[in-house]
């Protein structure tokens, strides 16, 4: 359990949450394809990271539980990796 | 011991042939090596009055090396038959011969569809020759096959010739063989497939070029 | 359970042990789902204009819905610690209701599409389309299911030996934002 | 006994029971299985015709059950459920009650595929691989909802051993008595956490794929149809992407079986522990980037082929520093020959030949002529049945006092390892001759092919053996039920043997421990210079030892 000291401000994260989803909508509006693709995706990794290290508070927690959020992904990182030949440069 | 596979007929079968047995002396060193220390020990270190086991951790380097040392060398062994393994790959795979006769097969359900181009050497014009279940090839000759299916995944399979591949609906697959000796030859669907999958299956008639000439003068069409 | 809970050799509380593994578990589920979305969409044409018949303000304020759970589930678990249990019951009565609104409004967009003739059969992009949301739209479920079964033991005040069961909920309901974090661009942005 | 218990013991039975219950069901589908082969479109005794789509029912089914719901049930379930808690020292599971419900959503999925025998269609017959096209729509192969309560099924089932997995990594992590470091764990346990994390970690994509193969049947989607858009290549990644990893949560316990029994009967400690350890954890690593060499000839990128060949086969180096560990072992021990020790060393044996046979399909050349032949069939049967029969049997005699407080009888023990031995041996040893032949696998009639019409001699020899290997399952099943109503009772530590569970009482009470206990040293002090006895216990004080 988090000690009252170090509760992050839940608040404030959530308007950075909301905040964030406007930065990448105006990203899809204004920007070119490739770069507003870019953009979105690193705002989905900010939240995620954002959710996962506030209200998840991993940030107080132990390298165990980091470990298993990292190796998983990992995992998926190493699946889409292989999956590249066959489905997108097969032609 | 050749007996163990059906005759080859194909200029890379033998390539795998050897490959196969290059693992199987290396292995078989291993299983005679194994097996027959254990079989050893049984009978040496068996419970006898009076005797005590020796008290052997193996967590010292010095023990350890006694499992290390075999595993070093299980690794060099492994590396060598990664290279030869690649090599041959490379051969059937990457280093494909051209070819001046190009078949289409579709697997489907249950029965192997072979298309010929005809005289203007086209697929899907009007002069194409489409047999089920029988392929007709000149012996010496590097044939490609373009694979195909109409509705689930067969697996192209021709014993003597040491070929096996998949045919996958919404795909197009190369493969390709030369034989080296005329004969008649099966070509079964290796891929579970549907009720039908036993006995679907095909002939390879491998023809000497005059013969083979004969056969296309016969069959295909005219222009 | 409770017994489990006195019992640590790593500090860790068990629970929240038990709870980190099965996550790990369900990001490769969701991942596997979301590599496979990502390769057959690289590999072939014509998603964006698939993509552009979704109703994309009804998935905009989905994401907000969704983002704002969240906050009144972390609330949720602060108030246990503060032990407030007034403020316990109205935020998890908030993730509650909120979470209902998501799938309502879920249902809502499914209904359009499928009446503009975008069912699951209508391709590709559909069919990914509907899977990933539908198996996303299952774990919300999951997740009211889960918050009412405490919602429920916190008014009848029964919860006060299980309250770190809370925690556990919210770290569920949290992963379950973070998989609509990427499945809303994925979807809805490209 | 209440059937609803929370108590490891009990939901560890339970497993077991309906573990052997699928073993009956999966050897007579062996049994229908080689009598059509050897004897093509005859009546097979007991039974009747067997019609080609009946036999890919039988061969789907066959390797369903043996995977899913005997190998899984009775090595991780039962062996976990009962070793884990008992040998680090704790009371029971981190979760006793999902530990409960674990089981029943097993027992519901067992029932399900029970079922699915029944509605009109019969059971799913695409294979235990289940590859779409032909798993997609219900009119290539007949099937309907046969194929759809398979997949529920093993929905189910993952659902079942994902809690299994939380509970016994969490148990293992947080429930460890005083002194019981991760090194002095016992190697079963080590190779049961590592079992459960690489099925936590790979059934994922196998689940998402599930889901998907589950709409494309029932809802109409196309994620692996081609006429809708889909990839039918994608399924075999996500299946293997787990598959192959399977194959290791099956093998690893089995082994870990073997490695607690070998020290007991040759007084010896096991050989090199922790590097043993260091194996099973490089093993599982490698484990995730070999998947696709069960799709060398699959369609898939040439490219791929060789990163993936050259890992398969870099994966005989754990494994063989595993079995030189367990052949160390035995040298300058005390070997006395026990039923458990019997067929551990079975376990050993056979295991070699399987291990050894996976470098031909590994290398990719070779594989060419050898995917999807017998040759496969016996390769996978010699790793897969020495871990799931020979080691689980061995285990099963082995802790058989402390499950039931009774012991079996070594007589019919002995004679059923002879029987089983040779009979396997007999059934799977010619079998790698006819995949050579070339005889494909799931063709329901060899006969239909001139090229194989030489190797029905053999097909015939494999069957009679295959029919003397199942009747060589009578000795046990006498030997089971006898024992647990006549058997010899038996005392806390019938083996001397030094972990844990043999200072509980037989059977263990349902706290397990009269107190908790205290844990001063590693698992295997046999013979050690430490004791004037050949074996000192885990939780024997050093001063108590020491005079």
């Amino acid at each position: 359990m988090t000690s009252d000291a170090h509760r992050p401000n839940y608040f404030l994260v959530w308007l950075w949450l909301v905040g964030l989803v406007f930065l990448s909508i105006g990203a899809s509006v204004f920007l070119s394809k490739g770069a507003a693709i870019l953009l979105i995706f690193l705002v989905a990794l900010v939240k995620a990271v954002l959710v996962l290290l506030n209200y998840m508070h991993l940030k107080f927690e132990r390298p165990l539980l980091y470990a298993l959020v990292i190796v998983p992904l990992l995992i998926v990182a190493i699946l889409i990796f292989a999956l590249f030949p066959d489905f997108v440069l097969h032609n | 011991m050749s007996s163990w596979f059906p005759e080859n007929v194909s200029t890379f079968g033998g390539d795998i042939d050897s490959l196969f047995y290059l693992i199987l002396y290396i292995t078989g060193a291993w299983f005679i090596l194994t097996e027959g220390l254990i079989v050893f020990f049984l009978i040496r270190y068996r419970r006898r009055q009076g005797s005590k086991a020796a008290y052997l951790p193996g967590e010292s380097l010095r023990q350890a090396s006694w499992i290390l040392v075999p595993c070093v060398a299980v690794l060099i062994l492994d590396l060598w038959l990664d290279f030869r393994g690649a090599d041959v790959w490379a051969k059937i795979k990457r280093q494909v011969p051209p070819s001046d006769l190009v078949i289409q097969i579709t697997g489907k359900q249950f029965n192997w569809e072979i298309v010929y181009p005809g005289p203007d050497r086209k697929f899907g014009t009007e002069d194409d020759l489409q047999i089920d279940n029988e392929l007709h090839v000149p012996v010496g000759k590097v044939v490609h096959v373009v694979l195909k299916s109409k509705d689930v995944i067969h697996s192209f399979f021709l014993p003597h010739l040491r070929l096996k591949q998949d045919a996958v609906p919404g795909r197009e697959i190369q493969a390709w063989f030369e034989a080296t000796k005329p004969g008649q030859f099966e070509m079964p669907c290796a891929e579970l497939c549907g009720f039908g999958h036993s006995g679907m299956n095909g002939q390879l008639i491998v023809q000497p070029q005059e013969e083979y000439e004969k056969w296309v003068q016969e069959h295909w069409p005219k222009k | 359970m409770s017994r489990s809970e006195s019992l640590t050799m790593t500090g860790i509380p068990t629970g929240k042990v038990g709870m980190w593994w099965f996550l790990a578990s369900e990001i490769p589920v969701f991942g596997g789902l979301i590599a496979s979305y990502v390769v057959v969409r690289l590999g072939s044409g014509g998603w964006s204009d698939a993509s552009s018949h979704l109703n994309f303000s009804l998935a905009l304020a989905n994401t907000f819905v969704l983002l704002t759970s969240s906050l009144t589930m972390v609330l949720a678990f602060a108030a246990v610690e503060e032990k407030k249990p007034r403020r316990l019951q109205a935020n998890l009565l908030l993730t509650l209701l909120l979470g209902l609104t998501f799938l309502m409004i879920k249902g809502f967009e499914y209904a359009g599409e499928i009446g503009h003739g975008f069912t699951p059969g209508a391709g590709i992009f559909w069919s990914f389309y509907y899977g990933m949301t539908g198996l996303h739209a299952l774990h919300v479920l999951g997740g009211i299911v889960v918050n009412l079964v405490l919602l429920v033991a916190a008014l009848r005040d029964t919860l006060r030996p299980n309250e770190h069961r809370v925690e556990l909920a919210g770290l569920y309901w949290h992963f379950v934002d973070i998989v609509w974090i990427f499945l809303f661009p994925l979807l809805y942005l490209t | 006994m209440n059937i609803f218990s929370t108590d490891h013991k009990v939901i560890a039975k339970q497993y077991l029971s309906v573990g052997l219950f699928w073993a009956i069901m999966g050897g007579l589908t062996a049994y229908m299985i080689r009598w059509q082969l050897a004897y093509p479109d005859t009546e097979v005794p007991g039974w009747g015709f067997v019609a080609p789509d009946f036999y890919n029912m039988l061969v789907t089914m066959h390797g369903t059950i043996m995977v899913f719901f005997v190998a899984m049930p009775i090595l991780l379930a039962a062996f976990g459920n009962f070793l884990i808690p008992l040998m680090i020292g704790a009371q029971d599971m981190a979760f006793p009650r999902l530990n409960r419900l674990s089981f029943w959503v097993f027992a519901l999925a067992s029932v399900i595929l029970l079922v699915s025998f029944f509605v009109p269609g019969g059971a799913a017959s695409a294979g235990w691989t289940g590859y779409p096209p032909l798993s997609a729509k219900a009119e290539y192969t007949g099937v309907h909802w046969g194929l759809n309560l398979w997949l529920l099924a093993l929905a189910l089932e993952f659902a079942s051993f994902l809690m299994g997995g939380v509970n016994f990594l969490t148990t293992a992590i947080n429930f460890r008595a005083p002194g019981m470091t991760f090194f002095r764990l016992p190697l079963v346990v080590w190779m049961q956490l590592t079992a459960a994390v690489l099925f936590m970690l790979s059934v994922g994509p196998l689940i998402a794929g599930a889901v998907m193969l589950l709409m494309d049947r029932v809802i109409g989607t196309t994620f692996f149809l081609p006429e809708g858009g889909g990839q039918p290549l994608l399924w075999q990644h996500l299946f293997w992407f787990f598959g192959h990893p399977e194959v290791y949560v099956i093998l690893l316990p089995g082994l870990g079986l073997v490695l607690e029994i070998l020290p007991v009967f040759s007084r010896k400690p096991i050989f090199g522990y922790r590097a043993i350890i260091y194996s099973t954890i490089v093993a599982g690593m490698l484990s995730f980037v070999v998947w696709a060499h069960h799709q060398f000839l699959s369609g898939m990128d040439p490219r791929l082929v060789m990163p993936f060949s050259i890992t398969t086969i870099l994966i005989s180096v754990p494994f063989a520093l595993i079995v030189f560990a367990m052949i160390a072992t035995l040298w300058r021990g005390s070997i006395s020959f026990s039923t458990p020790m019997l067929f551990a060393l079975g376990t050993l044996s056979i295991f070699i030949l399987g291990g050894l046979t996976g470098i031909f399909n590994g290398s990719a050349p070779v594989d060419i002529y050898l995917h999807d032949t017998y040759f496969i069939v016996a390769h996978f049967h010699y790793t897969l049945f020495s871990a799931t029969f020979f080691a689980g049997f061995a285990g099963l005699y082995f802790w058989f006092p402390k499950m039931f407080g009774r012991m079996m009888s070594e007589t019919l023990g002995k004679i059923h390892f002879w029987l089983t031995f040779i009979f396997f041996n007999a059934v799977f040893l010619p079998m790698h001759f006819v995949g050579l032949g070339g005889m494909m696998r799931r063709i329901a009639n060899p006969m239909q092919y001139a090229f194989l019409q030489h190797l029905q001699p053999m097909n015939i020899f494999i069957t009679v053996a295959a029919i003397l290997l199942l009747l060589s399952q009578i000795p046990f099943v006498i030997n089971f039920f006898w024992s647990l109503r006549a058997g010899k009772r038996a005392e806390r530590n019938p083996w001397q043997a030094n972990t844990l569970e043999w200072t509980a009482l037989s059977p263990p009470l349902h706290d397990n421990f009269e107190r908790v206990p205290v844990v001063y040293r590693s698992p295997y002090e046999y013979s050690s210079p430490e004791s004037p006895e050949d074996w000192l216990p885990q939780d024997r004080p050093p001063a108590v030892a020491q005079s």
